[in-house]
């Protein structure tokens, strides 16, 4: 296809581009959006079937990290949104600014996350042969990250839901399988975004992005809010099962 | 043949592998889905000829298991689904429109990738030990107790569920954003109108049966226990996803040969499609409708009795936009002026296969007898009736149609008829005794059977044969024709659509200039230019110009 | 072999006269559709072949009376069959009260079956006539199917749960059954013949062949002592759990106020999760034997609780609820 | 499709209203409403979810063809959801399952 500055041969006009742009990448969160429906089914008939086991694991995320990645997911989406604001009036220094800012937000989440992961890891907490609930339970000293008083009450917390769960082992094992199912795929997606991000930079940095062109900055940033919505779902449902008790 | 084509705009394999063409991409299509086909169909064959004796003389039940599975595994996922909308639709539906490619070419391209990483993961799973889970997966038999490969073959459909979501998130945004100036909505093709109900499934539908796979996937390789009862988890879960794509899936690969007979028929009946905006709507009404079906497939689980009774209502609820289609193309012939070139005879081939399917369908649907029905030979029939009597019809009758576009040849007007013959034939001999296997009880997927079932199932693999000479017959003559076919000319037939006004083949832009769509369509009355007039003598059909 | 073909197998229950009923119904007006539609496409082809090259048709671009017309008829219709197939759908899941229960274990690649008294037959299942039985299925491995065609009846047999089917056997002989759900690599010979005898011969045969296998009543009563539940469920209610006197097919009161009725599933729950559901006035203290039993132990002990049912009921510490509900 | 361009004011407020809903659903996950926990904190999920489509996204000024779109989205998941649970709801999952005989057994 031959191409004359910003518009693709198949395209009669850049308005009908963009429009066409913006269409595909709706569509496209509508796959997402049954992508991650299957498995926001098989969470609720599970957390449905097994409220103790997924109370259990709910309460050993850590609610700091979790609340913070909420508000750094969000405020990405802020600066994001703030990036697209700047390509339309023609800022287009402050294009890359932004891009840089939201790069840097989403680089921080996904940093935490790897810190959370790597704490469940230790706590034998993946699911798979190893997967022990008890863990910490048994051998405080490989969870010395814990507090005492975090410990204790997970002790705690651990001896009413097994009273409560005969087979808590496997029930906490499908939680921690959704728990990780959906927020890896939350964390790939991230990926995937950092690279448009990262193209984006790229071409912002060249100055592409102005008033009479910026589909690509709008398309990333519907992306980059669907994924910032996922994770305003996958928050209260994962780190908020059982607090009530002020855990 | 015009000067410049498509087909001969640049030359070398780069050329064709890197091509963002939509065109050129649908003859990408057209070889791999023919390479499935073949594969699905060499196991098919062997399935129909071990079953010749109760005993089972052929292959071991390790095998035949795998020769089930894989026949499934490559028909639906690898021929059936990408075959119309993929082939023919990615051909037709930018000219069909007035449009110069898809709206997103590159995309397009990509999507036949995808497909390709796809079919080779599921290519390796049937060469490292083959797959023995039945194409449906049922865990806990795919995600714990099966031995053979199924983490590729999982991996491998997974993939393959990307190609087919952009295909479908192509065609939609296509059909909004490039019509040609004049094309509203109740002027498109009702291919057109069938392939946007069709990505309407893809897209909602594809999703889930891939993140589906891919949680049963995980399941096998890291001991999880999502759908294992032994470690909490539901195997019923998994069938409720799986359906929740699958029975839809159906949809996508009967709708687009539904398009291809709304099509065929007018343009041979030389009038307009009777009742246009209800098949147009019926297309829509049946991706949407086909949502809220999926359970009836598991009417016999332990499914709650009120569940089952929902799904039951709607899954009647749905026989009716399909029966309103056979209604309206029959009522077409009313008054027409009827050829007997080989696309109609494939398209009245079709009405009457896909009668027999679509009407059993309503002795599944129905609660009381799929106690009986339900996973016997009954289900094996009907679903064959429905997709290959339905869909194969529809996708060889659209080629030989639009062969000429494609390629701008003939094809042999006596053999093809033969071999529409034949397959009509062949198939009816081969699925029909298949419905009194059922009812008589034999259940499916056996490698052995009482000796009772022996009469039908011989009659069943003898209409095999003549089955597979049917399709063996088109595929030599076509291939044949490309090189030493009569030259077709434009518009061969001759047919109302934008694509029959541009060369055969298409230039690589489709159009010289962008077209200006201002008749209805399936007008042969008011449209002078294809030179049609009671009495008068019509431009050589198959002529040589 | 047979010497001529069937077009359906033999009636063998109170099912397959009705299911060939409905299937002789759906059949009719399928049939009359069908031929209807046939003859119509083959008269049109013919009458309105093309006669000159340049012939058009008539433009005719619908008919909104008959648009109306032929969705509303089939609607019609399919509502009729919807009706009929779900009215003997429901008789088919909701199986009579007095049942003769036999139990039936799918396993790759055979199926165990226990008689009420306590006799094991594999690949085999001998009915009497006249009776409405009732199998309660369960699945050790895959989901399984039990499908007899010659009653028109069939079930998954799903592991982790139970699922049960009922029919009344009407002529006496041997018929087929077969696993209907592919379940491996044996999966078609995971079959056998269902035995259906005269009331007074199945007795004889019971009796007579009952020495092979232990009375499922007599295995739970053991099993029952022997895992120690006797020491907490005792008979008079003044153990530290409830009674089993005549808690079968009764309503139990829970904790949280609701009753639940003490079915095979109930029991099989209370057994492997002992804290899903705690009877009201009761700590929740009973351990899981959730890997301890199997699954034929599980069906012995449901049996013997269940030959508890005419036992007097203790006036305090009941299984069953009271017959006005304290909350 | 004549562009409409958001001002940063509006992006910021809805920044704000963002994280006034989360803050709330932190605080009300601490208190036990009983069944209603998962219902508030779902509550102010969708209505995050809500203020970041229509602003952060631009759907409350985009034309009605990309508002279909969404619809569809949350038809379908709601399709998914809702009828698979009928079948739950009469026969929950695994060693819970109830007899099928249980369907007369239900409070009516």
């Amino acid at each position: 296809m031959h191409r004359t500055g910003e518009l693709y041969g198949q395209f009669q006009t850049l308005e009908q581009q963009k429009e066409t742009a913006a269409l595909g990448m709706w569509i496209f969160l509508v796959t997402e959006v049954l992508f991650f429906g299957g498995m926001f089914l098989t969470y609720t008939i599970n957390r449905h079937a097994y409220p103790a086991a997924f109370g259990m694991g709910s309460n050993t995320l850590d609610i700091y990290l979790g609340g913070f990645n909420t508000v750094v997911l969000i405020l990405s989406s802020l600066t994001m949104a703030m990036g697209v604001w700047s390509a339309q009036v023609g800022k287009k220094s402050l294009v890359t600014i932004f891009l840089i800012l939201t790069l840097i937000l989403g680089g921080t989440f996904l940093g935490v996350k790897v810190v959370e992961y790597k704490q469940k890891f230790d706590h034998h907490l993946i699911p798979g042969y190893h997967f022990d609930i008890s863990y910490c339970a048994k051998s405080p000293t490989n969870c010395a990250d814990l507090s005492p008083a975090a410990r204790e009450t997970e002790d705690k917390q651990l001896e009413e839901a097994e009273r409560l769960d005969p087979d808590l082992n496997n029930h906490a094992q499908l939680y921690f399988s959704l728990y990780f199912g959906m927020t890896g795929l939350h964390a790939l997606h991230m990926i995937v975004g950092a690279g448009l991000l990262l193209w984006l930079l790229k071409e912002s940095v060249g100055g592409r992005f102005g008033p009479a062109y910026n589909t690509p900055v709008e398309i990333v940033g519907l992306y980059w809010h669907f994924v910032d919505i996922v994770w305003i779902y996958l928050f209260p449902l994962l780190y908020l099962i059982d607090r009530k008790a002020g855990r | 043949m015009p000067r410049d084509h498509y087909l001969n705009a640049t030359y070398g394999i780069r050329s064709w592998l890197l091509t963002t063409d939509h065109k050129r991409i649908a003859l990408l299509y057209l070889a791999s889905v023919t390479f499935f086909f073949f594969i699905g169909g060499t196991f098919a064959s062997l399935i129909r000829i071990h079953l010749l004796t109760p005993n089972g003389f052929l292959v071991t039940p390790e095998m035949y298991n795998r020769l089930f599975t894989m026949h499934g595994v490559a028909m639906v996922f690898f021929f059936l689904i990408p075959s119309i909308p993929a082939v023919l639709g990615n051909f037709l539906i930018p000219i069909m429109i007035g449009a110069k490619d898809l709206a997103f070419p590159k995309i397009n391209l990509l999507s036949w990738y995808i497909y390709l990483i796809g079919g080779s993961f599921v290519l390796y799973s049937f060469m490292t030990g083959g797959l023995d889970t039945g194409w449906t997966f049922y865990t806990p038999l795919s995600s714990v107790y099966s031995n053979s490969a199924v983490t590729p073959a999982v991996i491998g459909i997974f993939i393959n569920g990307f190609s087919s979501i952009l295909t479908g998130l192509n065609f939609i945004v296509t059909v909004h954003t490039m019509r040609a100036p004049g094309m509203t909505w109740f002027r498109l093709p009702l291919f057109v109108w069938a392939h946007y109900a069709t990505s309407l499934v893809m897209i909602l539908g594809t999703p889930v049966i891939a993140i589906t796979l891919l949680l049963a996937g995980l399941e096998r390789m890291f001991h999880l226990g999502f759908f294992n009862p032994a470690l909490g988890g539901d195997p019923i879960l998994f069938q409720h996803l799986f359906w929740f794509y699958s029975h839809p899936a159906v949809y996508i690969m009967i709708l687009p040969a539904m398009g291809v007979i709304s099509e065929i028929i007018p343009t041979f009946a030389r009038k307009p499609i009777f009742g246009y905006s209800f098949i147009a709507g019926s297309s829509i009404a049946i991706a949407v409708i086909g949502f809220v079906v999926w359970a009836h497939h598991m009417f016999l689980t332990g499914e709650a009795t009120y569940a089952a009774i929902a799904f039951s209502f709607l899954s009647y609820v749905v026989a009716i936009p399909s029966a309103i289609k056979v209604f309206n193309w029959t009522s077409t012939l009313y008054k027409g002026s009827i050829s007997y070139d080989t696309p109609m005879l494939y398209a009245l081939g079709f009405i009457g296969l896909f009668l027999v399917g679509g009407l059993t369908g309503l002795f599944l649907a129905c609660l009381g007898l799929d106690i009986h029905i339900h996973d016997t030979y009954f289900v094996i029939a009907h679903f064959h009736y429905i997709m290959v009597g339905g869909a194969v019809m529809g996708y060889v009758g659209g080629l030989h149609f639009w062969w000429p576009k494609i390629t701008g040849k003939l094809y042999p007007e006596f053999l093809a008829r033969v071999a529409a013959v034949t397959l009509f034939i062949g198939f009816n001999l081969t699925f029909f005794p298949q419905f009194i296997l059922g009812y008589l009880g034999m259940p499916r997927r056996y490698h052995t059977y009482p000796p009772e079932f022996q009469v039908l199932n011989v009659m069943s693999t003898a209409g095999s044969s003549i089955l597979a000479l049917g399709y063996f017959l088109p595929m030599c003559y076509l291939v044949w024709s490309m090189r030493y076919g009569k030259i077709a000319g434009p518009n061969p037939w001759p047919a109302t659509g934008l694509e029959w006004k541009t060369d055969s083949p298409p230039l690589t832009e489709n159009f010289h200039v962008t077209p200006q769509v201002d008749w209805e369509p399936y007008d042969f009355k008011n449209r002078k230019d294809l030179g049609l007039e009671a009495g008068a003598p019509l431009a050589p059909a198959h002529g040589d110009d | 072999m047979q010497s001529q073909l069937p077009l359906y197998p033999e009636q063998a229950s109170n099912f397959a006269p009705h299911i060939d009923a409905l299937m002789l119904f759906i059949s009719a007006i399928c049939l009359f559709f069908a031929v209807a539609i046939t003859a119509t496409v083959i008269f049109f082809f013919f009458k309105y072949r093309r006669k000159t090259p340049g012939e058009i048709g008539v433009p005719i671009h619908g008919n909104a009376i008959l648009e109306t017309a032929w969705i509303v008829v089939p609607l019609f219709l399919a509502m009729g069959m919807f009706a009929w197939g779900a009215v003997v759908y429901v008789d088919f899941r909701n199986s009579p009260k007095d049942t003769l229960d036999i139990y039936v274990i799918g396993k790759q690649w055979m199926w165990k079956v226990q008689q009420p008294n306590g006799l094991r037959e594999i690949n085999e299942l001998h009915v009497p006539i006249g009776r409405n039985v009732r199998l309660v299925m369960a699945s050790e491995d895959v989901i399984h199917d039990f499908f007899v065609p010659a009653f028109r009846v069939k079930m998954d047999v799903v592991p982790g749960h139970y699922n049960t089917m009922w029919f009344r056997p009407t002529v006496a002989g041997r018929y087929h059954f077969f696993c209907a759900q592919y379940c491996g690599t044996n999966h078609s010979v995971m079959g056998g013949w269902v035995t259906v005898m005269e009331p007074s011969d199945y007795a004889a045969w019971l009796s007579g062949s009952s020495g092979s296998g232990e009375n499922p009543v007599v295995a739970g009563e053991k099993l029952f002592v022997e895992k120690a539940c006797s020491t907490c469920h005792m008979p008079d209610g003044k153990g530290r759990a409830p009674s089993m006197n005549g808690v079968y097919n009764n309503k139990v009161l829970l904790a949280d106020g609701s009753t639940v009725v003490a079915d095979d599933a109930y029991i099989r729950e209370s057994i492997l999760q002992p804290n899903a559901k705690i009877v009201a006035g009761f700590q929740p203290v009973m351990p899981t034997f959730q890997g301890q039993l199997t699954e034929e132990q599980i069906l012995a002990l449901t049996a013997y609780i269940k030959s508890l049912q005419a036992q007097p009921v203790p006036a305090t510490g009941a299984g069953i609820a009271p017959a006005s509900g304290k909350k | 499709m004549s562009e409409h361009i958001v001002s940063p004011k509006i992006y910021v407020g809805i920044f704000a209203i963002l994280m006034v809903g989360t803050t709330l659903t932190v605080m009300a996950a601490f208190h036990d409403f009983g069944a209603f926990n998962i219902v508030i904190a779902l509550g102010i999920a969708t209505i995050k979810a809500t203020f970041v489509v229509l602003y952060f996204m631009h759907a409350r000024y985009s034309p009605k063809r990309t508002h279909l779109v969404i619809i569809c989205a949350v038809f379908w998941l709601a399709i998914m959801l809702a009828l698979t649970l009928t079948d739950y709801q009469e026969r929950p999952i695994l060693g819970q399952r109830a007899a099928p005989d249980a369907v007369h057994q239900l409070p009516v």
